[in-house]
């Protein structure tokens, strides 16, 4: 300790030599600043990863706790294999919480830390800590009541599924949205116009989307019946892809392979508003009687209902995106909230296998309900009356929920 | 020679702005024309930038170029490049492998081999995305109704725990009924029915909120062109 | 007359307009500005026609959806050729970004990272421009990046504009010295990730191409540790929620954000719990970031308009809800 | 072979990458990185597809002279001009002063800010047509909305100036966005949450598989 302070003082002329170090210009007319050690350091290894991050704590100087701004930042040092000290990374004090996670380590390697508190001219190091090597673990177990819960909403799809496969009849409720496809499509081949059908914005790495294309295998079967046209502009090249092989299925299905082309599927822009823009012209010069609006959608989602209800079509609007959906409330005649987004497809397609799913979903929704009843009420006796057990039951519900 | 291009462009935007705006009249030529126009530049720009960003950038960059030149080394018997360095991935050649089975929807023959990389893609969004949905939206959100109702950290006098009390048992009551709305297995009859009721009357609150929220910040964007128009086009306004 | 030529004359109408007025202005025409008394008249001019038009509505006389929209154009661009000010309280959000950097020592280092482009830009751009001309007042560094490709090139355009003033420019502030822009780096919020581990990593070289290197400023900048102060400007994803997530908490950034107002609720947790020291939402929120800063800008002129159109959009929905009233409760909007 | 293989995929990815998520240890941990590499590459390559199938359907117009034929011209045009220029700009095609960012700041962004400002208009007339009391729900979905925009503008504060501070319109606003706002929308994002687990796994198993297309 005092070999540091000498050095210190020993090279405290020419510090002010570092000329872009704000500190050490302060340096020239201040005495050494000395300032206690951080203590108590910790090195632990991070759990559930493979192997390569060491997490350290530690207790901030006592010079930091009383006077603010006299301990500058803490520097962490590593020691590698017996090797010398490397200095990692320098943290900021007043962030709190005093930790640094040490990464991209090696786990046959042998790691030992100290840290430093630096004021503006002097550089107090704590104690080692005691050489360790990261761990790797395969299973991350602070996930396990995910997976559980995970598990048994997934679980009872499938169980729903075998158990509709065998016979057994299931209720769903109408879904009034959904039940407006049949006369929206039909309306449209009295009228002699087109359905148009848009699938958001997104490309195929959002469920959205799939959700949409589920829903127009479904729609295209319809509408192949009827023998109405449909149109589909889409923004991205990947959901022109998977729409045609969508259509054409539903055509095959229908027996009418013959009436599907190409062109019912197109791709314009990946271009948001320049999408939004060939699909307004699309609507007011085919002026469509069906405008369905399914998928992912964002601001353009006001313009093309807008556009859709000053033509006169009907309009069936549904995204999971909450921001969108009072604009198809507004605007659209029928609107899928959500959830009913994602049950459209199943509930369309009328067969007991696919129904069985959204009575999973509706376990899921009743584990959620209970757990929230469970939890508020626990909680709230809890603290109102400081019952011991219900602060358990509370402690080990969020634990539960816990999604780290 | 500048002069010129710095007029052409002050009205080139103008040109296209009001086509676009001409839209809210009707639709018609200067619209159709301007619609065009954006067609055709959005989607050469997305082309241009996921080439050069994407294709280049990542693929290219990232393994291709290394590969190629290690490959024409071994082949011409030159001197092989340096071993790579952390810059390279070589996993990136899947993408690239996916990507050329995507494009073999060219060729009418064996076109069906592009629902592959569709197949795979599909497959990867919905395992991606099933876990992480249901941990952030379920989970993350039946954690975070669990409060509790009434609580003597609200407040020690009747009115502050009042407000407390009200606003956490809204958050619960709203959180339940609206789930009951969503209910598929039963019909909205009776007690059930209410609740769901009750639901719909909360959705529609949020609805109502979300679209106050938002219809106030699109008014900005209008702003925006007016004062291109007028203030950048025209000199009308400072 | 035909409607076509109705039409015909119009737009040649417009054309003459925007001739005269666009000659003028290269031949040195000021830009107009009403007088206070022209401003009230204009405005109780505004108010007066929506009086008209739900009187009209009352009577059964419907408005038709052009109508709307024309008064919507009006009703935005009137107040811009306005001089009153409109007085607003400072709000704590606000403040919160002031005063951290009130608090910064000058030559602190400030990151600012700009995550939107130009179409939010009338929101955004006030804030940036605001933003940066305060840190340089303080001699703080500057440090530009963006994980939106567009982000670095308008911050580019609020740097060009506030180094013109005459207050910066007497500075002499110099390139690579006092200010850097990293430019774009695409990975989204990976690249925040990876910034905390090295920012060189992911900028090798900034907007220009110099070497990361061979930029005095960023030089020993390592990563986040060596931030003062980070400033994120953003409108959507990857943006707020991302640096919250990563940068403040698992590297202890502090953190003040500028949002557009329909991202700002889904920040506002963030800025309760105390992981965002500040945050300016909207336009309300740049024009009140001006005001603090005491440099009234495009912000406070843009919230003129902005008030006048929300009046404008409440006044619809009243005059929309008579109507329907009046109508026997039967759908109204004639196209 | 044709159905089978894709299936097959689907659902061997699928179920990688729920697995993916319970464990730390390599790939598994790089998956999500690799995931959004192959797609961004993958991206690339089907925007040929796009901007090909955009071509040729703009070049039968041309060639038919089908009704608007001028307009499929002008489509074609923009999408060489911008593309060739890009493409000859080399990887620095972004940068300021090139003829690329030119066409990108003097013609994309007038473009892309006008349309998306277009919603200013259509927000006008979308509060005059649809906000309307015509049942109770309508009602209150209009009163809330009612609240919270005159509680985002200074006006809001004005009218209510005589209440003490806490009670204003714009108080009103937060409180809407805070309790009932918040609570509708946690019921969403449950039920959206759910929702993408039963669909993903109806896709993953194969039973909803349109997007595979048929046999041949």
């Amino acid at each position: 300790m005092t070999s540091k302070l000498f050095l210190a003082l020993l090279l405290l002329p020419f510090s002010g030599l570092a000329q872009d170090d704000p500190a050490g210009v302060d340096m020239l007319d201040t005495a050494v600043v000395v300032v206690a050690p951080p203590t108590s350091v910790i090195a632990v290894d991070h759990k559930y990863d493979k192997g390569e991050r060491i997490d350290l704590t530690w207790v901030p100087s006592i010079d930091d706790q009383l006077v603010e701004g006299k301990v500058l930042a803490y520097r962490i040092y590593r020691i590698v294999n017996d090797g010398g000290p490397q200095l990692v990374a320098d943290v900021a004090t007043g962030v709190g919480p005093y930790q640094y996670a040490d990464e991209d380590l090696h786990r046959d390697s042998i790691y030992s830390y100290y840290v430093a508190a630096v004021s503006s001219n002097y550089e107090a190091a704590s104690t080692r800590t005691a050489p360790m090597s990261p761990q790797r673990e395969w299973m991350n177990l602070d996930r396990k009541w995910l997976f559980l819960i995970a598990l048994i909403v997934g679980g009872s799809v499938l169980l729903f599924i075998t158990a509709a496969r065998r016979g057994t009849k299931l209720f769903v409720r109408k879904i009034a949205g959904l039940e407006a496809v049949d006369e929206a499509v039909g309306r449209a081949t009295e009228m002699g116009r087109p359905i148009l059908f848009v699938p958001g914005i997104r490309d195929m790495d959002d469920v959205q989307t799939l959700a949409a294309l589920t829903i127009l295998g479904r729609v295209s079967r319809v509408i192949a019946d009827y023998d109405t046209r449909i149109f589909m502009p889409t923004s991205r090249s990947l959901v022109m892809t998977a729409g045609r092989e969508t259509v054409k299925a539903a055509y095959q299905a229908a027996g009418r392979p013959d009436k599907y082309s190409d062109d019912m599927v197109t791709y314009y822009t990946d271009e948001q508003f320049g999408y939004v823009a060939a699909v307004d012209g699309v609507m007011v010069r085919e002026k469509p009687a069906t405008v369905f609006l399914l998928g992912a959608f964002f601001a353009e989602s006001l313009i093309l209902a807008e556009t859709g209800n000053y033509i006169g079509a009907i309009q069936i609007g549904g995204t999971a995106r909450p921001a969108q959906l009072p604009f198809f409330i507004a605007a659209c005649d029928f609107t899928l909230i959500g959830e009913e987004l994602f049950a459209a497809s199943a509930y369309l397609s009328g067969e007991p296998m696919q129904l069985g799913s959204l009575k999973g979903q509706d376990v899921g929704k009743a584990i959620a309900m209970i757990a929230i009843i469970v939890g508020a009420v626990a909680i709230t006796i809890g603290e109102a009356w400081d019952v011991e057990f219900m602060h358990d039951i509370v402690t080990w519900l969020s634990g539960v929920f816990s999604t780290r | 020679m500048e002069a010129f291009f710095e007029h052409f462009r002050l009205w080139l935007a103008a040109f296209l702005t009001l086509g676009i705006f001409s839209f809210l009249y009707k639709d018609n030529p200067w619209y159709k024309l301007t619609e065009a126009i954006f067609v055709g530049i959005s989607a050469g720009y997305w082309f241009v930038v996921l080439f050069w960003d994407n294709f280049h950038g990542k693929f290219w960059v990232g393994a291709g170029e290394y590969s190629i030149n290690w490959v024409v080394a071994k082949l011409t018997g030159a001197q092989a490049p340096p071993p790579p360095d952390s810059s390279i991935d070589f996993m990136l050649w899947v993408g690239a492998f996916l990507g050329l089975l995507m494009l073999l929807r060219l060729v009418p023959k064996i076109g069906w081999i592009s629902r592959w990389p569709l197949a795979f893609i599909v497959g990867s969004t919905g395992g991606l995305w099933l876990i992480n949905y249901f941990a952030s939206n379920v989970m993350v959100q039946a954690q975070a109704t669990m409060v509790p109702l009434f609580s003597s950290a609200f407040g020690t006098g009747f009115d502050q725990n009042a407000d407390a009390v009200i606003g956490a048992l809204i958050i619960f009551l709203g959180t339940f009924s609206g789930l009951v709305y969503f209910f598929f297995s039963k019909a909205h009859t009776g007690v059930f029915g209410g609740t769901a009721r009750v639901g719909v009357f909360f959705l529609m609150i949020t609805f109502g909120a979300s679209f106050g929220y938002t219809v106030m910040s699109r008014m900005s964007l209008l702003i925006g062109r007016i004062d291109y128009l007028l203030g950048d086009w025209l000199g009308m306004i400072k | 007359m035909t409607t076509r030529t109705k039409e015909l004359i119009a737009v040649a109408a417009i054309l003459v307009f925007a001739l005269i007025f666009y000659i003028g202005r290269v031949s040195g025409w000021q830009a107009t500005e009403f007088s206070t008394g022209t401003s009230i008249v204009v405005v109780v001019l505004l108010l007066a026609s929506l009086l008209w038009m739900l009187a009209l509505t009352i009577r059964g006389r419907l408005i038709g959806r052009r109508v709307v929209f024309l008064y919507v154009g009006v009703a935005v661009a009137m107040p811009l050729f306005m001089k009153l000010s409109q007085e607003m309280p400072v709000s704590l959000a606000v403040l919160g970004v002031y005063d951290a950097v009130m608090e910064l020592q000058p030559g602190s280092k400030v990151l600012i990272a700009c995550d939107y482009d130009p179409p939010t830009a009338p929101e955004l751009q006030p804030m940036a421009e605001t933003f940066i001309r305060l840190c340089f007042q303080r001699d703080l560094k500057i440090i530009i990046m963006g994980i939106w490709p567009q982000g670095p090139q308008q911050a580019n355009l609020a740097l060009e504009k506030i180094l013109a003033e005459p207050e910066i420019a007497a500075k002499n502030l110099e390139y690579g010295i006092d200010y850097v822009n990293l430019g774009f780096q695409a990975g989204n919020e990976f690249v925040i990730q990876r910034m905390g581990g090295s920012f060189k990593s992911m900028f090798r070289t900034d907007y220009g191409g110099i070497p990361y290197d061979d930029l005095p400023l960023v030089r020993n900048v390592r990563n986040f540790s060596n931030i003062d102060y980070c400033f994120n400007l953003s409108s959507g994803f990857p943006g707020t929620v991302e640096w919250v997530q990563i940068a403040v908490d698992r590297y202890g950034v502090k953190l003040g954000a500028g949002n557009t107002a329909v991202q700002a609720p889904t920040v506002y947790p963030y800025l309760s719990a105390g992981q965002l020291t500040g945050l300016l939402g909207g336009m309300s929120g740049a024009a009140e970031f001006e005001i603090a800063a005491d440099a009234r800008g495009k912000g406070t002129k843009y919230m003129l308009s902005q008030s006048v159109s929300h009046i404008v959009v409440i006044a619809f929905v009243i005059i929309g809800n008579v109507a329907f009233i009046m109508s026997g409760r039967r759908s109204a909007l004639k196209g | 072979m044709r159905r089978e293989v894709p299936l097959l995929i689907t659902a061997v990815v699928g179920i990688t990458f729920v697995v993916k998520y319970f464990v730390p240890h390599f790939p598994f941990n790089r998956m999500d990185a690799w995931f959004a590499d192959w797609f961004s590459i993958v991206q690339a390559c089907a925007i040929v597809l796009g901007a090909l199938n955009l071509l040729k359907l703009s070049a039968l117009k041309v060639i038919g002279q089908k009704s608007g034929w001028g307009y499929a011209l002008v489509i074609i045009l923009s999408f060489m001009l911008i593309t060739v220029i890009g493409l000859a700009e080399g990887s620095d095609y972004r940068d300021p002063g090139t003829s690329f960012d030119w066409l990108y700041v003097n013609m994309f962004i007038p473009l892309s800010a006008t349309m998306f400002s277009i919603l200013a208009f259509f927000v006008a007339s979308a509060s005059y047509r649809a906000f309307r009391a015509r049942n109770y729900e309508a009602t209150v979905l209009l009163i809330a909305a009612f609240f919270v925009m005159i509680g985002r503008v200074p006006v809001g504060d004005v009218i209510t100036g005589f209440m003490p501070e806490g009670y204003r319109f714009s108080d009103l606003a937060i409180w809407i966005m805070d309790y009932p706002q918040t609570a509708g929308q946690r019921a969403i994002m449950i039920g959206i949450g759910l929702g993408v687990v039963s669909t993903s796994l109806r896709v993953i198993l194969g039973i909803e598989r349109a997007h595979i297309g048929t046999g041949d």
